[in-house]
């Protein structure tokens, strides 16, 4: 048994690849193809799910691959935190691989084959950053994430596509390559950079170097999307929206997040950050990018794109809670990011269903849409008050806790912060509930074609949604207990 | 046997050669089995030699059992002894690939000169990795370099003769320096012997005839190597070449130019000259630098593929002679590393460059709009090379480049570390030119269904120049994952170059 | 019975509404209200809590009884069946009877809730349930208004978070206690003074209840601002300012009640004004002071519902919200209008009547801070007048002209019971205050028939009789004075929203064409350097070439500068490359030659 | 003034093979005729051989041949001239080729000088 969990996670890892594979290879035959992608989904969680148990009950399992590069062999290493990222990541491809099926099959998308395969590989290289064990593994898996989510993004291939495209590549194959600089120096300065809880970059070097190092840290993992290096996420909405959904909630930002949380805790130590001083730059690119963010959002019409500030916003709230360096603050972060994964994924999955039955992307057009498909636009708004924070919804919990963190890490003002933002966040969600559930369209007739999504798409939504409300009501199974774990890790103190 | 095999590796060839062209008269379809068996041979023999060198350390030849200083001395030790192989397996792969885009691109009357020439310039190239004598290396040099002037001007593009010529003159040049820098080194020490100049050498090194003989052989490998600015000669060479001299001249060439230049001045001046005496590294970085950059815009800035590839090796040397600017351990690895490496990726990328004027008989990129939907492996490929080209991990691009920074941090060079990743970036820049022809700009079958209606017929080009180019891409993705065993060999030859001859 | 958090009793209900319809709907939720308030009913100090642990270290008491909670549950059990039965006469929306439902579970949850975590969870659902209500009723304007209402009470709902977590981190526990000073202050009392409509955060009171529905408005009469006088009770401790901000809004709810002619808005700043007499009593910390503000919230609800309820009654039957387009309704709806009018006495302050018994004990508590007392009482005075613009204007005056149509009649019959309930527990409380002064924490006693309070009562009813002969407007029917400060607030949203689409966005673009220029440029020069540097350089001297060469010769020079650039980058520099080459190689090693040798 | 003199004195040789050098590169690089390029090509590499052969000379030293016995003499030193031959056959082979390809080029395009290929050759 002991074996068989310590494979687990190269299993885990390997399992979409394989799926990759085979959906090239039976790309002729659509219901074969799409079986392994769904097959793998089942399998990924299946594993995922029987390491929960030894990591709820303490233990790491780790498995070192291959010799890879001096600073780190291609090796796995699976703990709470990662966890946490892990299971997210795992539970919400299982849906966005049905969800997928249903939008390309509903659409009629072209190169279908291509789109499942690039997916497989990346939940396949998402799951091998929430495993990593040290930074030249992360590094790897991110630079792969980066490259196969590309075909993602250009996927409907317009000019406006190709653009789009080329500005997601810039912004983060630059990023990647100033994490290359980062990983090398952290190499340079300690002589490893495998995640050690609580830190090993203390005294190894002068203080300006470490601040210039986490600013190389903090760029690239641009795909936490921080302002002003968040260009390239409002861009990439181009992409179907089982994409956008991917990007936002199962992997891509996700995993920008999960990188800095990664360095923050297991890199640096919460102790040398305070000491840096660079708890308080976090803090102004995390206000900074809330507040802004969300005044994007504010007018945006188009409801992806409104959707895509929203995310930038939110993401930001788990650096904001980085940046406390307090216990409950880590804790927020971490806790924020299967939260809003759930929750985002939800909003998308409802945008994508609304283009799918009524092929309509901007909010004013989306006028009374609830009539004809109540579900749908009951869960997006459910999400959208979770996002605001407000019961029954899990997105309360990480507000409460970072609210703590703020008042923990002595740094008051961020309350403020907290407050402008989810008035924020509630000017620019309400008007869209109130545009699906209760305004009355422009012209009647113009909604008769308009229906529920095919189940394949209804599902999802609904399980979404219901999930966030179990978080909301049982957090601790299993996220909060991860995370407790995790907190006592890089901490060794216990959440108060 | 196994002790003559360095002569061996130089006089079967020739011999070969000549058979080739005695056979190649009476019919021409002796001259492709030859050549092959020949340079296969040649690889075996390569790889002995490098498992002889890692068992027993360095091996030394002495012609016809003269020794040096009198005689000429074949030495192989872990350096060229892991350079050899490399430079014959990709010759092999460019004589399986040589066949086809031969009979496409050469006319059939010049088949037989064409194969006793390649066979030549791979024996040239042969001799100048493994001699140990430095006038034999010029000799061996010019060689190589007169058998690629004519290969290059063999195809039917007249143009070919314009850019043969325009090499011509630099080569011979770059040839002029060489030579001239070796008589000053005569001068300066009354031997020939690489080993023995090293060794007499520090007893002259404030004189200016041993400056100068440095200065003209860095000059004369430089426009052999195609260093930034001195490029000048490569671009159209790369380009009208057929396919399969590309291949080789891109690959096998260049690379053994740069050992060249590696064996010359690390071996013959040390480190003790180059760092200290006359220290130069920081205007070799700084031109490496430029090199590194300007040739990634200029490719950037191409619209046609193999053009592009071919201003994209200037910016590559730039790599490779980077880490000679460097000059530490870990730089030094990288840098071999990426001999290996570049050879490679840009073995494949000439590959699917040369495929697609198989088929398509261009390589403009306004006319390769969605060939990924006709010539799906092709592309592929492609992408596998270029992602190393731009260093994602885990590819071999990715790990030399890792080496090349991690060297340039631990010597302090921190901007030319950035110009380095930056490099990367502007790589970016140009190969994502093909990804996007290639594969998102098909608007042709963009409306149908899914994968229900009938795709585009599949018209790759034959198998014997697919396989090549298929196995060098994969070569790029598995050399980067099991870089581990290739350092075991890469280490000791840097620790060699550094620690002197 | 076993004991059980009244509110999860309300929220079964609402997990089983979507699953009814029709009568079994109504039928479903008058049964949940009667549960509710027989459990509520039930509910003992000897109870013991209920604690479930949710979030890692923090301790979850969803239920935990004592006097004060019994009375605010027990009010907003009973008020909640109430509303139910008004709103039987028709089938609600689905959103909107979850919406009542769900505020009943909040306010419930908010009073039986043992920490402040929880309280904050309740506090915010009681905003979505109330913007649920506003919106199911899609009268005009109804959409801005509940869009602000939402705004106001997230921002309410965040600061009263920060303040939590202040006196959390203070404390170190989450029991409900008094808050300590600093910044924790100012936010808990910005939060709870949001919904109970503190001066100058009350705007979205008579915005929202004057656009919801007909039960709607009674729903949110009920729970939010109470909740929030009820939390205010809880915490306590608070000081004399809060005291004066208790008169100050009683104050100026009674004035703008006086200005309004829109029915429902003016009990919307009669709610303020009345919310006003209850702060001020907690705010002057007195046991006496705190029961009064309870007992006053309870017969506010009373009588405040009930107005509402007939308010409801003659807007469903007259489709008019304005006191200018009513009158003479007593004839026609004779029920209705004795309901108004046992509301509106009891709002008065009419000994007999609920609302003397609490408002005497405010003003009596109101004593203990200088000058508190007298403002209460003119606001009383002011308060005597507008109910009787109310009672005159809308159901006594003769009604001028004909109105076509049928005649109002009076409402269906769940609309009258409920009115008629509510009326009986007015006049029980007003006959028998220690009906209700019994249940208080403090057991204060309420003596309003005391000479004392008599006399007072009557001084403040003929100072109103005298105005009211006096001043002639107070009789007549006016358009009604509309604007309150939050014109300024939609301003500044105006201003935030502008901001955001304009110069925002049109900075970043601005920044993302430059950055695009820069980048083209870069193409077009490395599309062909040589060409691009021999033109740079070409360019640069031009000047002197003008200068010191001939004309004819500048002339050609410039021609071929020219064609240059035309024909860039398409022109042909030179293929014969190699020869720069040479070039720098021959200065270098020529250079270096010199260099050596000398 | 004077070390400048003796430095030109003791290295005429030297000098000799620069100025030879140049004229070969002046050639290479001003002439648009190819023909004209190669020869400055010549030019340049013959005066490396001269560099070379004036590197063997010793005083009053006789070319290298066995001599019978009883006669000494000082020898020049035989290795350069050795290289040169070589070096020589590969100059001549050079040009060889490169005057094919000239060949070539005429049979091409008709024209000789770079100024006419600028013309002809059209850009990629």
């Amino acid at each position: 048994m002991v074996d068989a969990t310590g494979l687990l996670p190269a299993v885990t890892v390997v399992t979409p690849l394989l799926a990759a594979v085979m959906i090239l290879v039976s790309g002729r035959h659509e219901n074969i193809r799409d079986g392994f992608t769904v097959a793998a989904a089942v399998a990924m969680l299946g594993s995922v799910v029987a390491m929960l148990p030894s990591i709820l009950a303490g233990e790491r399992i780790a498995v070192s691959l291959i010799p890879l590069l001096p600073g780190g062999d291609l090796a796995l290493r699976v703990d709470a935190f990662g966890m946490v990222f892990a299971l997210t990541a795992a539970v919400l491809w299982l849906l966005n691989s049905f969800y997928s099926i249903g939008y390309m099959r509903s659409l009629k998308e072209h190169a279908q084959t291509r789109f499942f395969f690039c997916l497989a590989v990346a939940i396949a290289s998402a799951i091998g950053i929430a495993f990593s064990a040290n930074l030249v593994t992360l590094l790897v898996f991110y630079e792969i994430l980066t490259i196969i989510t590309y075909p993602l993004v250009v996927h409907v291939e317009t000019p406006e596509a190709m653009a789009a495209g080329r500005k997601y590549l810039a912004y983060l194959l630059i990023g990647g390559v100033f994490l290359l600089a980062a990983v090398v120096l952290t190499y340079i300065l300690t002589g490893t950079t495998g995640f050690a809880p609580g830190g090993f970059l203390a005294g190894s070097a002068p203080p300006l170097t470490l601040q210039i190092l986490f600013i190389l840290f903090m760029v690239g993992f641009v795909k936490a999307a921080w302002m002003p290096l968040h260009g390239w996420l409002p861009a990439a909405m181009v992409a179907p929206t089982p994409v956008s959904a991917f990007l936002h909630a199962v992997a891509v930002v996700t995993a920008g997040v999960f990188g800095i949380v990664r360095i923050a805790g297991w890199v640096y130590g919460m102790d040398l950050l305070a000491s840096l001083g660079l708890g308080t730059l976090l803090a102004v690119i995390a206000s900074f990018t809330i507040i802004t963010a969300s005044l994007f959002a504010l007018t945006e019409d188009n409801l992806k794109r409104r959707l895509a500030y929203s995310t930038v916003s939110q993401l930001s709230y788990i650096l904001l809670g980085v940046s406390m360096l307090s216990i409950a603050g880590m804790t927020g972060a971490m806790a924020h990011i299967p939260i809003h994964a759930f929750l985002k994924i939800t909003l998308f999955f409802v945008a994508g269903a609304v283009i799918v039955a009524a092929g309509r992307e901007r909010i004013s057009d989306m006028k009374g849409i609830g009539r004809k498909m109540p579900v749908t636009a009951v869960m997006f708004s459910g999400a959208a008050i979770g996002i605001c924070g407000l019961p029954p919804f899990s997105g309360l919990i990480s507000k409460v806790y970072l609210a703590f963190g703020a008042v923990e890490g002595g740094v008051p003002i961020l309350l403020l912060v907290l407050v402008a933002s989810t008035v924020l966040n509630a000017a620019y969600f309400f008007p869209i509930i109130h545009t699906m559930l209760v305004a009355s369209p422009d012209d009647e007739r113009s909604l008769d074609s308009v229906s529920e999504p095919p189940l394949l798409m209804l599902v999802p939504i609904i399980l979404t949604t219901v999930a966030s409300v179990l978080i909301f009501f049982y957090p601790a199974v299993p996220f909060m207990d991860l995370v407790e774990i995790a907190i006592g890790e890089i901490t060794g103190s216990v959440i108060p | 046997m196994i002790e003559h095999l360095p002569v061996i590796l130089i006089t079967v060839p020739i011999l070969s050669a000549l058979l080739i062209l005695l056979l190649g008269w009476h019919d021409r379809r002796f001259c492709y089995p030859i050549t092959l068996a020949t340079i296969l041979f040649q690889f075996v023999g390569g790889i002995a030699l490098l498992i002889e060198v890692m068992r027993q350390g360095t091996i030394h030849y002495h012609i016809g059992g003269w020794a040096p200083p009198l005689g000429i001395e074949f030495v192989i030790d872990t350096f060229n002894g892991y350079i050899l192989p490399i430079i014959l397996f990709l010759a092999v792969a460019a004589a399986v690939y040589a066949r086809r885009s031969v009979e496409n691109e050469i006319e059939p009357e010049k088949i037989v000169s064409f194969y006793v020439l390649f066979q030549l310039l791979v024996t040239g190239l042969v001799g100048m990795t493994i001699t140990g004598d430095i006038f034999n290396l010029y000799v061996f040099l010019e060689i190589s370099s007169i058998a690629a002037y004519t290969l290059i001007a063999s195809t039917r593009r007249p143009r070919a003769c314009v850019a043969a010529l325009n090499y011509l003159i630099l080569g011979s040049i770059a040839g002029g320096f060489v030579l001239l820098g070796i008589g000053n080194l005569y001068v300066a020490t009354g031997t020939l012997n690489m080993a023995d100049i090293a060794r007499l050498l520090p007893a002259s090194y404030g004189l200016a005839t041993v400056h100068t003989a440095f200065l003209l052989l860095v000059i004369g490998f430089s426009i052999k190597v195609a260093l930034f600015p001195l490029h000048l000669w490569l671009p159209d060479a790369y380009t009208e070449a057929p396919s399969a001299v590309t291949v080789l001249i891109s690959t096998v060439m260049a690379k053994v130019s740069v050992y060249a230049m590696f064996r010359v001045v690390f071996s013959v001046f040390t480190t003790a000259y180059f760092v200290e005496t006359v220290p130069v590294t920081e205007l070799i970085l700084l031109i490496a630098a430029v090199a590194i950059v300007a040739g990634a815009v200029l490719a950037i800035a191409q619209d046609d593929l193999k053009r592009m590839l071919a201003y994209s090796s200037v910016s590559q040397i730039g790599y490779i002679v980077f880490a000679l600017g460097v000059a530490n351990q870990v730089a030094l690895e990288g840098g071999l590393l990426h001999i290996l490496g570049h050879a490679v990726m840009k073995g494949c990328l000439f590959m699917v460059a040369g495929v697609i004027i198989y088929r398509l008989g261009t390589s403009r990129f306004s006319d390769l709009k969605g060939v990924a939907a006709t010539m799906p492996v092709t592309c592929a490929t492609f992408a596998l090379a270029g992602a190393s080209m731009i260093g994602v991990p885990p590819t071999i691009g990715f790990a030399s480049k890792y080496y090349l920074v991690m060297g340039a941090l631990e010597a302090g060079y921190w901007v030319y570390a950035a110009v380095l990743l930056a490099g990367s970036l502007l790589a970016v820049g140009y190969i994502w030119r093909f990804i996007e022809v290639a594969y998102f700009s098909a608007s042709s079958h963009h409306e149908d269904g899914g994968d229900h209606c009938p795709a585009p017929a599949v018209r790759e080009a034959p198998l014997s120049m697919l396989v090549p180019m298929v196995v060098l891409g994969f070569l790029c993705l598995l050399l980067g994952i099991f870089v581990e065993p290739i350092m075991e060999i890469v280490s000791p030859a840097v620790s060699l170059l550094l620690g002197g001859a | 019975m076993t004991a059980l958090p009244p509110a999860l009793i309300y929220l079964i209900g609402i997990l089983f509404l979507p699953l009814l319809a029709g009568r079994a709907r109504k039928a479903w939720t008058l049964f949940i209200g009667v549960v509710g308030l027989g459990l509520t009913l039930g509910l003992s100090p000897a109870v013991p809590e209920i604690v479930i642990r949710v979030l890692p270290g923090i301790d979850t008491v969803l239920l935990t009884v004592d006097p004060m909670r019994e009375v605010a549950g027990g009010i907003f059990a009973i008020s909640g069946l109430l509303v139910l039965v008004y709103a039987v006469y028709r089938d609600l929306p689905l959103v909107e009877t979850i919406g009542i439902l769900a505020s009943i579970a909040a306010a419930m949850g908010v009073v039986y809730a043992g920490d402040f975590i929880t309280v904050f969870v309740f506090w915010e659902a009681l905003a979505v349930a109330s913007i649920a209500i506003i919106w199911s009723s899609r009268s005009p304007g109804s959409s801005a208004a509940g869009y602000r209402y939402i705004l106001y009470h997230v921002f309410g709902g965040a600061c009263l978070l920060a303040g939590i977590v202040y006196t959390l981190s203070a404390s170190g526990s989450a029991a409900i206690g008094p808050v300590a000073d600093g910044p924790g202050l100012v936010f808990m009392l910005i939060g709870i003074g949001m919904n109970a409509a503190f001066i100058p955060i009350h705007t979205w009171l008579p915005d929202a209840y004057q656009k919801a529905s007909v039960v709607g408005s009674v729903a949110l009469s009920i729970f939010t601002t109470k909740a929030a006088v009820f939390l205010l009770a809880g915490v306590g401790g608070w000081g004399v300012a809060v005291a004066w901000m208790g008169g100050a809004m009683a104050l100026y709810g009674a004035v703008f009640a006086l200005m309004q002619d829109d029915l429902r808005r003016l009990l919307g700043y009669s709610i303020i004004s009345q919310v006003g007499y209850m702060v001020a009593g907690i705010g002057v910390g007195s046991v006496a002071g705190v029961d009064a503000g309870l007992a006053h919230m309870v017969n506010d609800i009373l009588f405040k519902s009930l107005l509402f309820m007939a308010a409801g009654a003659v807007i469903l039957r007259t489709g008019s919200h304005r006191l200018s387009e009513m009158g003479g309704l007593w004839r026609t709806m004779p029920v209705t209008t004795l309901s108004a009018l046992i509301g509106g006495l009891a709002l008065a302050g009419l000994p007999g009547l609920n609302g003397a018994v609490s408002k005497g004990m405010a003003i009596e508590a109101a004593g203990a801070v200088p000058y508190l007392a007298p403002v209460l009482m003119v606001s009383a005075v002011i308060t005597v007048i507008y109910v009787f613009r109310i009672l005159y204007l809308g159901f006594f005056r003769p009604a001028e002209g004909t109105r076509e149509g049928i005649l109002p009649r009076d409402p269906p019959v769940p609309m009258l019971l409920a009115m008629g309930a509510t009326a009986i527990l007015c006049v029980a409380i007003g006959l028998f205050p220690h009906l209700l002064t019994d249940l208080l924490p403090g057991g204060t006693p309420a003596h309003p028939f005391a000479a004392s309070h008599l006399l007072e009562s009557a001084g403040i009813f003929a100072v109103a009789g005298v105005l009211l002969a006096l001043v002639r407007p107070f009789r007549r029917s006016w358009g009604g004075f509309e604007t309150d400060i939050d014109a300024l607030y939609i301003q500044a949203g105006r201003a935030v929203v502008w901001f955001s689409s304009h110069p925002l966005v049109e900075v970043t673009d601005a920044i993302g064409r430059g950055i695009g220029r820069v980048v083209a440029w870069f193409q077009h020069v490395s599309a062909n350097p040589a060409a691009a540097i021999q033109i740079a350089w070409k360019t640069l001297v031009l000047p002197f070439v003008r200068i010191f060469w001939g004309r004819e010769r500048s002339a050609a020079y410039e021609k071929d500068l020219v064609f240059l650039r035309d024909n860039y980058p398409e022109i042909q520099t030179s293929i014969w490359g190699g020869s720069y080459g040479i070039i720098f190689v021959c200065i270098l090693a020529f250079l270096y030659f010199l260099f050596s040798l000398t | 003034m004077e070390a400048v003199f003796e430095v030109f004195l003791s290295h005429y040789n030297y000098w000799m093979a620069i100025i030879l050098i140049m004229i070969g590169f002046y050639a290479l690089i001003a002439k648009g005729n190819l023909v004209k390029k190669l020869i400055g090509l010549n030019i340049f590499q013959t005066a490396i051989f001269l560099f070379y052969i004036s590197l063997a000379e010793v005083e009053g030293g006789i070319a290298p041949i066995y001599l019978p016995e009883g006669m000494e003499a000082v020898y020049v030193n035989p290795i350069p001239h050795v290289l040169i031959l070589t070096a020589i056959v590969v100059g001549v082979s050079v040009t060889a080729v490169g005057l094919a390809l000239i060949v070539r080029i005429y049979e091409e395009y008709g024209v000789i000088d770079e100024a006419g290929l600028l013309k002809v050759v059209k850009r990629r």
